[in-house]
């Protein structure tokens, strides 16, 4: 009678790999991403080949990619968080006026304050999700508004000049390290980490199991109200440090900084196979995404397709990344059936 | 000069200006604020600024309405668009307000007085005549420009087109991409036109800050030299590239004139001093005499450029 | 106890209707404690706001959120089945563009060219809910796809140009005010333009007859308890024969046709087509609802109260912009608004969570216990 | 009693522990008693509130009142995460698993194997996992998502998370319901080897020779109260059925004969992939018909599907004589169907929605004046409705989720009854329902087959199928293995039937067995 069970599977670890990749979303987007640059390079060369090309095309997505990781961390625990787009705009203005202030203060102090202050506004949306038991979507839509308000209230009319920053910060937007911009480097750093704690950490894997049932993961006794908070401190802290990325790579920090970026994360993320009502996707998936989405940006003029196309084209690009996650499952269900019939017939 | 007679205008006591950038936080416009107040003081009006935190004609349609129920003396406004906020502005000119538009006009009937930083004409053969100047007057040449549906910046290119085909046969206008007046957009457009066009060889941006974000990518570039930029920007935001050579020549009028010149132009509205007929002559302060010209326009005067020999000399 | 009376008209107990007065119902709902916030601001501000009570202040107010209001009422239905649509404002650009180039480049009539926008409007809105229905995607996910789909259409139709010509009769109709013109310098009391026909725009009527058939389609119809049982239960409806595919297709549609008309409104009234026009709204539009008191979850909240949601944004805001405050603060304000009541909604949820076990211990009715 | 004899201090004490859901008083007073090195039986019927005290056990609920010690010690736990803590592993009636993850996740989440750097340690996990698996003779990929795992299967991973916490207490509520005999034998040699140990074991279930078979002691509860507790060796199954039921059991089953009638619903060659094949069933007028099977037997998927909720692959359904749509309740409710789900919180009721609008959900197309449709006309029909059915409520505007279960499945009843069904299906009519309103339900199906009705019910207490159905199907594994009439519907033909096998449940034939529920 154990033939209500699924039989285990007969693969062995390497078939396992193999599948896996080929069904994985991530290198399915990756591909993608792939074609298009080549596409791109044969159009125009120095694209990918001229140093500023290569360049661009690793920096230019690395604001993106970290709003995309911190948005992936909040949306795998069935919420999102919509001021992002503020937080940049906020923390960016932040650090140029602590230049303007403080002349002298050292880079990392003020990237580190940069993070905090992000985390901070994280905290603040955090707190009203997981103590206030508000839906996350309305929380952060407010706060959106909030945020750039104070951000634009306190900015008042002095922006922030390229004079203003210190060159050796501004160097930072476009210095390399063995041809990779460092500021890409951060940004892949900071995927690395949160990428590792997502799978080998205990509490990663919790988040991905409060998203997946929130009701189940509180009567297993995991601990959801902290670790939904802890989500919105991340996610927040990794958009401060996008600020400091900001002000960094466009010297400039005036009124528009930063705006609508936060739609832009959340569509990164589902286009790397995040589910938007939690429980699956990875970092790395969003992180592909967010490259895909800026590269797209920059490809298609190339490909003669004129700037007022390109979102069209991007919004066609999400509603089938959802449409084909939607076919597979579904295609995975019916394997499932199938699978118990066989297994019924077996005995 | 209407110190003396400032009571009389339609703003009851001093002269009630509202000052309606396209958007804030635009340090253009902060320029032209200071030289609104400055004028105001001498004349003691009142300037208030007001306006939309973006470039949207819609969200500017509520401020000129705001402004014709506060029954203000005269509505000094760049347009986001030229007729969309038309109505709304004859609106408050049957409510008694004077409308003066500056740096970017609405159609002509729906405002009595046009404020211009230099004719159309000018500013496109100076633009021109600067990347001529700069590329050896042969090449491919890129315009950078803000929203697309920026009045005055479409004006200019399309006068900038014509005046490339009729003058400078060699150079060929091979792109023109929309930064929004956004640094990221106008940052990363720049990088993009770059990559595209291996063999650009210069790039006009008739738009503040398109040229500001222009120049910080290309002083970060292999390009840099290569390319070369002009266009339109403040002296404040351009010195740093002026002084590491990215940008050799610019041009601009002083924007503070302008709001200073403005907010004399509505003050002499409120006063009846004008009408806004041609023919029309008033006192702006310390800028001298102004007459109004063919439909209703009042010239600032040529535009300057600003090189590294006097570029020291501004600071706005 | 024996229900041997089963199918015989016979009833052994009877039930009262409800379970409190009138009064009760009718007071203690957030609904009412959104108009009643409307009213308070509204008299502050005629009485301390200069110029607020002009009667040009309600004619701007009504012409400025006209488009909010449309929209906020298909939204309204569509957030209570416990979904969201991202994308109306891009179609309200979209069909904005669309009458722009009806008219301009192929010539049609006003109405005409509406006409084709409406329609296309409405199939927009009818992609969004065959992928949210019948497809069974997450509508956040897909309108936020369609979002940049509709907007991208609207930018590259159109490019740089703007079409601006349109016949006087139009555009005059879109600013058109009940009743003829104002008097200049009319004021009255202290209700003072509310006493002035001529301080309502026409486009009032349009979006009060919407709302009445809006409020009489999700009150009072078996189609509107079906959207309700969507949102608190979707499977439940489903057993009750709710086709809850069908239903979340058409919100999806009419949401399209009504922002698509609010689309033609906004072109004629500043008379200008432009691939940019009403970008941003669907969030203040989002907000608005929200703030009505209708549950983001779905399955909550109520007509009345989202009117008054976006009475009280515009108000608020006009009040503001005519004491010069900044546009940065009005936001402000407007975002802790939104905060402010999601968190009283809890609040209130929880008191009332309260009230039901009084009302338990105030009625022993015996469950399983003898 | 078994305390007594092992001589030592009780584990887990309980004492006049008190827990309600607003109107309903789920326990009055538990009371129980488990000594280390004990395998502890808890029976009742249902909804005599041994899960709520599980939960209370768990730290799920708080208790209202009541003594809770554990080791000797006073407890209170807020969170299941304390008492997990504390030493208690609980297996909960249903399952609750995270669909997203993998099964090995699933049991070991929040407690992974860690190498350094507090890095999960996956192969150990796994190793671990496939090592329990071993251990209870299963045969699942441990890397394999939740997702669509078959009821048993989901049981079965939670009997691994509970045995991977070796825990001093263990809870199992109902682990059997859904396995066969071979993996309820390796669960029961598992509890033997863990009571060997020296730990404590809490069973329920409703197969009493399971019980007797297993445990050492039976604490017996009713309608939420503590009844009695008996050594096993000292008691019998007849004992223990009186102290459960405190009552005749006869009048449980008031099945009145009626005049059977024509064919009402007829389904031919019904199949889903997956769910159930070749599915062919008639019922008549006047008549009530039984579907009896082990719980993932797939009688609700044949229920929704004839009912048109899901759809179909192959097979056809018919009212009257008239081809019934697939895919469609409205058509279905149209041709005279009517289905009372297994699940009334999530499927037979909106239970956030008031009674008024929940009697009156099914039939408010009939309810519009001019296509409006008015609060009054609701309660109109609602008020009749619940009055004939005895609905205790205050008002007809209150929301369902305020009211007991029992009357919740009232409303239910009488949101299908209001429609005025020719055929009603009812799934599980009496799960979680308390002895006095369970007999109202059956005396209610009775009359309604007198009144000429076609009744299609579900149900997996054999004593409620053997007590009320004229014909009985039976369900196993999705496929109808038996049709038995009225007189040929023994417990053992079900029971056979049901698994195949006969064997495991010998003597199970007392009057109150139930298959489960
Ligand atoms: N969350 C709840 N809200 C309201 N009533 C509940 C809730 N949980 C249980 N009840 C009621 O409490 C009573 C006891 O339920 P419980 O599940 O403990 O019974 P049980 O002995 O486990 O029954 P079964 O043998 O069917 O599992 C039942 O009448 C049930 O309807
Ligand atoms: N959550 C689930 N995921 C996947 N398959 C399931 C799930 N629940 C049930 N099944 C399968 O669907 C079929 C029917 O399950 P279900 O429990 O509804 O049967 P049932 O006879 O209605 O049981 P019950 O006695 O509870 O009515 C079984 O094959 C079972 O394995
Ligand atoms: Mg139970
Ligand atoms: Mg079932």
């Amino acid at each position: 009678m154990t033939d209500l069970l699924v039989r285990p599977t007969s693969e062995s670890a390497r078939q396992r790999l193999v599948k896996g990749a080929l069904r994985s979303r991530e290198i399915a987007v990756f591909v993608i991403l792939v074609a298009l640059i080549a596409v791109a390079t044969v159009r125009s060369p120095n694209f990918l080949v001229g140093s500023d090309g290569w360049r661009d095309l690793l920096v230019t997505p690395s604001i993106l990619l970290l709003l995309a990781i911190g948005q992936t961390v909040v949306i795998i625990t069935r919420n999102v968080d919509l001021s992002v787009g503020s937080t940049v705009g906020l923390t960016a203005y932040l650090v140029g006026r602590l230049f303007v202030d403080q002349p002298g203060i050292p880079i990392v102090v003020v990237a580190l304050i940069g993070m905090l202050f992000g985390a901070a506004l994280g905290l603040v949306n955090g707190v009203l999700v997981a103590f206030g038991r508000v839906p996350a979507l309305v929380v952060t839509l407010g706060t959106m508004y909030i945020y750039r308000g104070v951000f634009l209230e306190w900015a008042g009319s002095d922006r922030i000049n390229a004079g203003d920053m210190p060159s050796g910060f501004l160097r930072l937007g476009t210095e390399q390290f063995l041809t990779i911009p460092v500021l890409t480097l951060v940004a892949l750093v900071m995927l690395v980490i949160v990428g590792y704690c997502l799978r080998s950490l205990r509490w990663g894997r919790e988040l991905y199991a409060i998203g997946s049932d929130p009701a189940a993961a509180r009567l297993y006794g995991l601990p959801v109200t902290r670790r939904v908070l802890g989500a919105f401190v991340i996610c927040g802290a990794l958009a401060g440090l996008a600020g400091v990325f900001y002000a960094a790579r466009y010297g400039t920090v005036s009124s528009g900084a930063g705006r609508n970026l936060e739609l832009e994360a959340v569509a990164a993320a589902v286009i790397g196979g995040v589910a938007i009502f939690g429980g699956s996707g990875t970092v790395w998936g969003a992180a592909i995404g967010a490259f895909l989405l800026v590269t797209i940006d920059r490809v298609l003029p190339i490909l003669g397709i004129p700037d007022f196309w390109q979102r069209a084209v991007v919004g066609g690009l999400i509603i089938g990344a959802v449409a084909l996650d939607r076919v597979l499952s579904l295609r995975r269900e019916r394997q499932l059936r199938q699978a118990r019939d066989d297994a019924r017939s077996g005995s | 000069g209407g110190d003396d007679d400032g009571g009389s205008g339609g703003g009851g006591g001093s002269a009630e200006i509202t000052l309606l950038p396209k958007n804030l936080g635009n340090p253009y416009f902060d320029a032209s604020r200071t030289g609104a107040e400055k004028a105001a003081g001498e004349f003691d009006g009142e300037v208030t600024e007001v306006g939309p935190d973006q470039a949207a004609p819609d969200a500017q349609v509520s401020y000129i309405n705001t402004a014709a129920q506060q029954g203000v003396g005269a509505l000094v406004v760049s347009a986001n668009d030229p007729t969309a906020i038309c109505d709304a502005l004859n609106e408050a000119r049957d409510a008694g307000v004077k409308v003066v538009t500056f740096d970017s006009d609405t159609d002509p009937e729906c405002r009595d007085v046009f404020v211009n930083q230099a004719d159309a004409q000018g500013i496109a053969k100076a633009q021109v005549d600067l990347i001529a100047e700069q590329i050896g007057d042969k090449g491919k040449v890129a315009i950078l420009s803000a929203a697309a549906n920026a009045t005055n910046q479409n004006a200019w290119i399309k006068l900038m087109e014509e005046e490339i085909a009729a003058n400078h046969p060699n150079i060929e206008l091979v792109d023109t991409v929309y930064g929004d007046d956004d640094d990221q957009k106008s940052f990363d457009e720049t990088a993009a036109l770059l990559s595209r066009y291996s063999d650009l060889a210069g790039i006009i941006s008739p738009t503040t800050v398109g040229i500001a974000a222009a120049a910080r990518y290309l002083s970060t570039s292999e390009q840099k030299g290569k390319v070369a930029l002009t266009g339109l920007g403040t002296p404040d935001q351009m010195r740093a590239y002026i002084k590491d050579g990215t940008v050799t020549s610019f041009a601009l009028w002083n924007p503070e004139d302008l709001g200073y010149l403005a907010a004399y132009t509505a003050e002499a509205l409120i006063n009846d001093d004008i009408t806004g007929e041609e023919g029309d002559t008033f006192e702006a302060g310390e800028l001298g005499e102004y007459t109004v010209g063919a439909d209703g326009g009042v010239l600032l005067g040529e535009p300057f450029v600003f090189d590294e020999t006097n570029i020291d000399d501004f600071n706005f | 106890m024996s229900t041997s009376t089963v199918g015989h008209a016979v009833d052994e107990r009877t039930y009262a209707a409800y379970s409190r007065p009138l009064w009760w119902r009718v007071v203690m709902t957030r609904e009412f404690a959104m108009i009643v916030l409307l009213g308070v601001v509204y008299l502050w501000a005629t009485g301390n706001v200069a110029s607020f009570d002009g009667p040009l202040a309600l004619y701007y107010l009504f012409l400025d959120i006209a488009p909010i209001l449309m929209i906020a009422l298909p939204m309204t239905l569509i957030i209570i089945t416990g979904e969201i649509d991202l994308s109306v404002a891009s179609t309200m650009g979209l069909s904005s563009v669309l009458v722009g180039i009806f008219h301009a480049d192929l010539g049609l009539s006003i109405p005409a060219a509406a006409v084709c926008a409406l329609a296309i409007g409405t199939a927009c809105g009818a992609l969004n809910g065959v992928l949210v229905g019948y497809v069974g995607l997450p509508s956040l996910a897909v309108t936020i796809g369609s979002l940049a789909l509709f907007r991208g259409i609207a930018g590259g139709l159109l490019g740089t140009e703007a079409i601006t010509d349109y016949p006087e009769q139009w555009t005059d109709l879109a600013k058109e005010r009940l009743f003829g013109p104002v008097e200049g310098g009319y004021s009255g009391g202290w209700l003072g333009p509310v006493t002035e026909p001529a301080s309502y725009p026409l486009v009032l009527v349009p979006i009060v007859v919407l709302a009445v058939v809006f409020g009489v389609l999700l009150h009072a119809t078996s189609f509107g308890r079906g959207i309700y049982e969507i949102g608190l239960n979707e499977q439940a409806a489903k057993f009750s024969g709710v086709d809850v595919a069908r239903t979340k297709l058409l919100l999806f549609a009419i949401a399209g046709a009504v922002s698509a008309f609010a689309g033609v409104y906004y072109t004629l009234r500043f008379g200008s087509a432009r691939g940019d026009n009403a970008e941003f709204l669907e969030l203040q539009v989002i907000a608005a609802v929200l703030l009505g008191g209708v549950s983001i979850f779905g399955g909550r909240g109520a007509l009345p109260g989202v009117l008054a949601g976006v009475l009280l944004i515009g108000i608020v805001s006009s009040a503001l912009r005519l004491e010069d405050v900044s546009s940065n603060v009005i936001n402000i304000v407007i975002g802790v608004l939104l905060v402010l009541s999601v968190i009283s909604t809890s609040l209130l949820a929880w008191i009332s969570g309260l009230r039901v076990a009084r009302t338990k211990s105030d009625h022993p009715t015996k469950g399983n216990q003898r | 009693m078994a305390e007594a004899a092992s001589g030592h201090p009780p584990i887990l004490e309980l004492s006049e522990v008190a827990k309600s859901f607003g109107p309903v008083l789920a326990l009055r007073s538990g009371r129980l008693e488990v000594g280390p090195g004990s395998i502890h039986a808890l029976v009742g019927e249902n909804g005599a509130g041994k899960s709520t005290l599980v939960k209370v056990i768990a730290g799920v609920y708080r208790r209202d009142g009541g003594g809770f010690r554990f080791r000797g010690a006073d407890v209170d736990f807020g969170s299941t995460g304390e008492s997990k803590n504390a030493g208690i592993a609980v297996i909960y009636q249903e399952p609750t698993l995270f669909p997203d993850l993998s099964v090995t996740e699933n049991i070991f989440m929040g407690r992974q194997p860690t190498r350094s750097g507090r890095r999960i340690d996956y192969p150990a996990m796994y190793a671990e996992a496939e090592r329990i698996f071993g251990r209870l003779g299963v045969a699942i990929d441990p890397r394999r998502i939740a997702d669509g795992l078959s009821i048993a299967d989901q049981q079965i991973i939670e009997i691994a998370k509970a045995i991977s916490l070796d825990a001093t207490l263990l809870v199992m509520d109902e682990p059997t319901a859904a396995l066969s005999s071979v993996e309820a034998e390796r669960l029961f040699t598992i509890a033997r080897a863990l009571r060997d140990e020296g730990r404590a074991v809490v069973f329920i279930s409703h197969r009493l020779e399971e019980v007797f078979g297993l445990c050492d002691t039976v604490t017996v509860m009713r309608d939420g109260a503590y009844v009695g507790t008996r050594a096993i060796a000292e008691t019998s199954t007849d004992e223990v059925v009186s102290l459960m039921v405190g009552r005749e059991v006869a009048d449980l089953f008031p099945k009145a004969e009626a005049a059977i009638g024509d064919v009402v619903l007829e389904v031919d060659g019904l199949t889903a992939a997956g769910e159930f094949h070749d599915i062919g069933l008639t019922v008549r007028a006047g008549e009530i018909v039984g579907l009896a099977g082990l719980v993932g037997a797939g009688r609700s998927e044949i229920a929704r599907a004839v009912f048109g909720v899901d759809g179909y692959d192959a097979g056809s359904v018919r009212m009257n004589g008239v081809p019934v749509p697939p895919r469609s309740p409205r058509a279905s409710i149209r041709a005279g169907m009517a289905l009372v789900p297994e699940d009334r919180r999530q499927q037979g009721l909106v239970i956030d929605q008031s009674v008024a609008r929940n009697v009156s959900a099914a039939i408010r197309g009939r309810l519009t004046t001019l296509g409006l449709l008015l609060g009054r006309a609701e309660n109109r029909v609602a008020a009749p409705w619940a009055g004939r059915l005895e609905v205790k409520t205050s008002a007809l505007d209150m929301d369902a989720s305020t009211m007991s279960g029992g009357n919740q499945q009232k409303v239910a009843i009488a949101k299908w009854l209001a429609t005025e069904p020719k055929l009603l299906i009812i799934d599980e009519p009496t799960r979680g329902i308390d002895v006095g309103t369970k007999s109202e339900v059956h005396r209610l199906l009775s009359d309604l087959a007198g009144r000429g009705m076609a009744v299609l019910m579900i149900s997996s207490e054999l004593q409620e199928v053997l007590g009320m159905a004229d014909r009985v199907y039976v369900v196993c594994e999705g496929r109808i293995t038996a049709e038995l009439g009225r007189d040929e519907a023994t417990p053992d033909a079900v029971m056979h039937a049901a698994t195949h096998v006969g064997g495991h449940l010998a003597g199970a034939t007392h009057a109150d067995e139930k298959v489960l529920a």
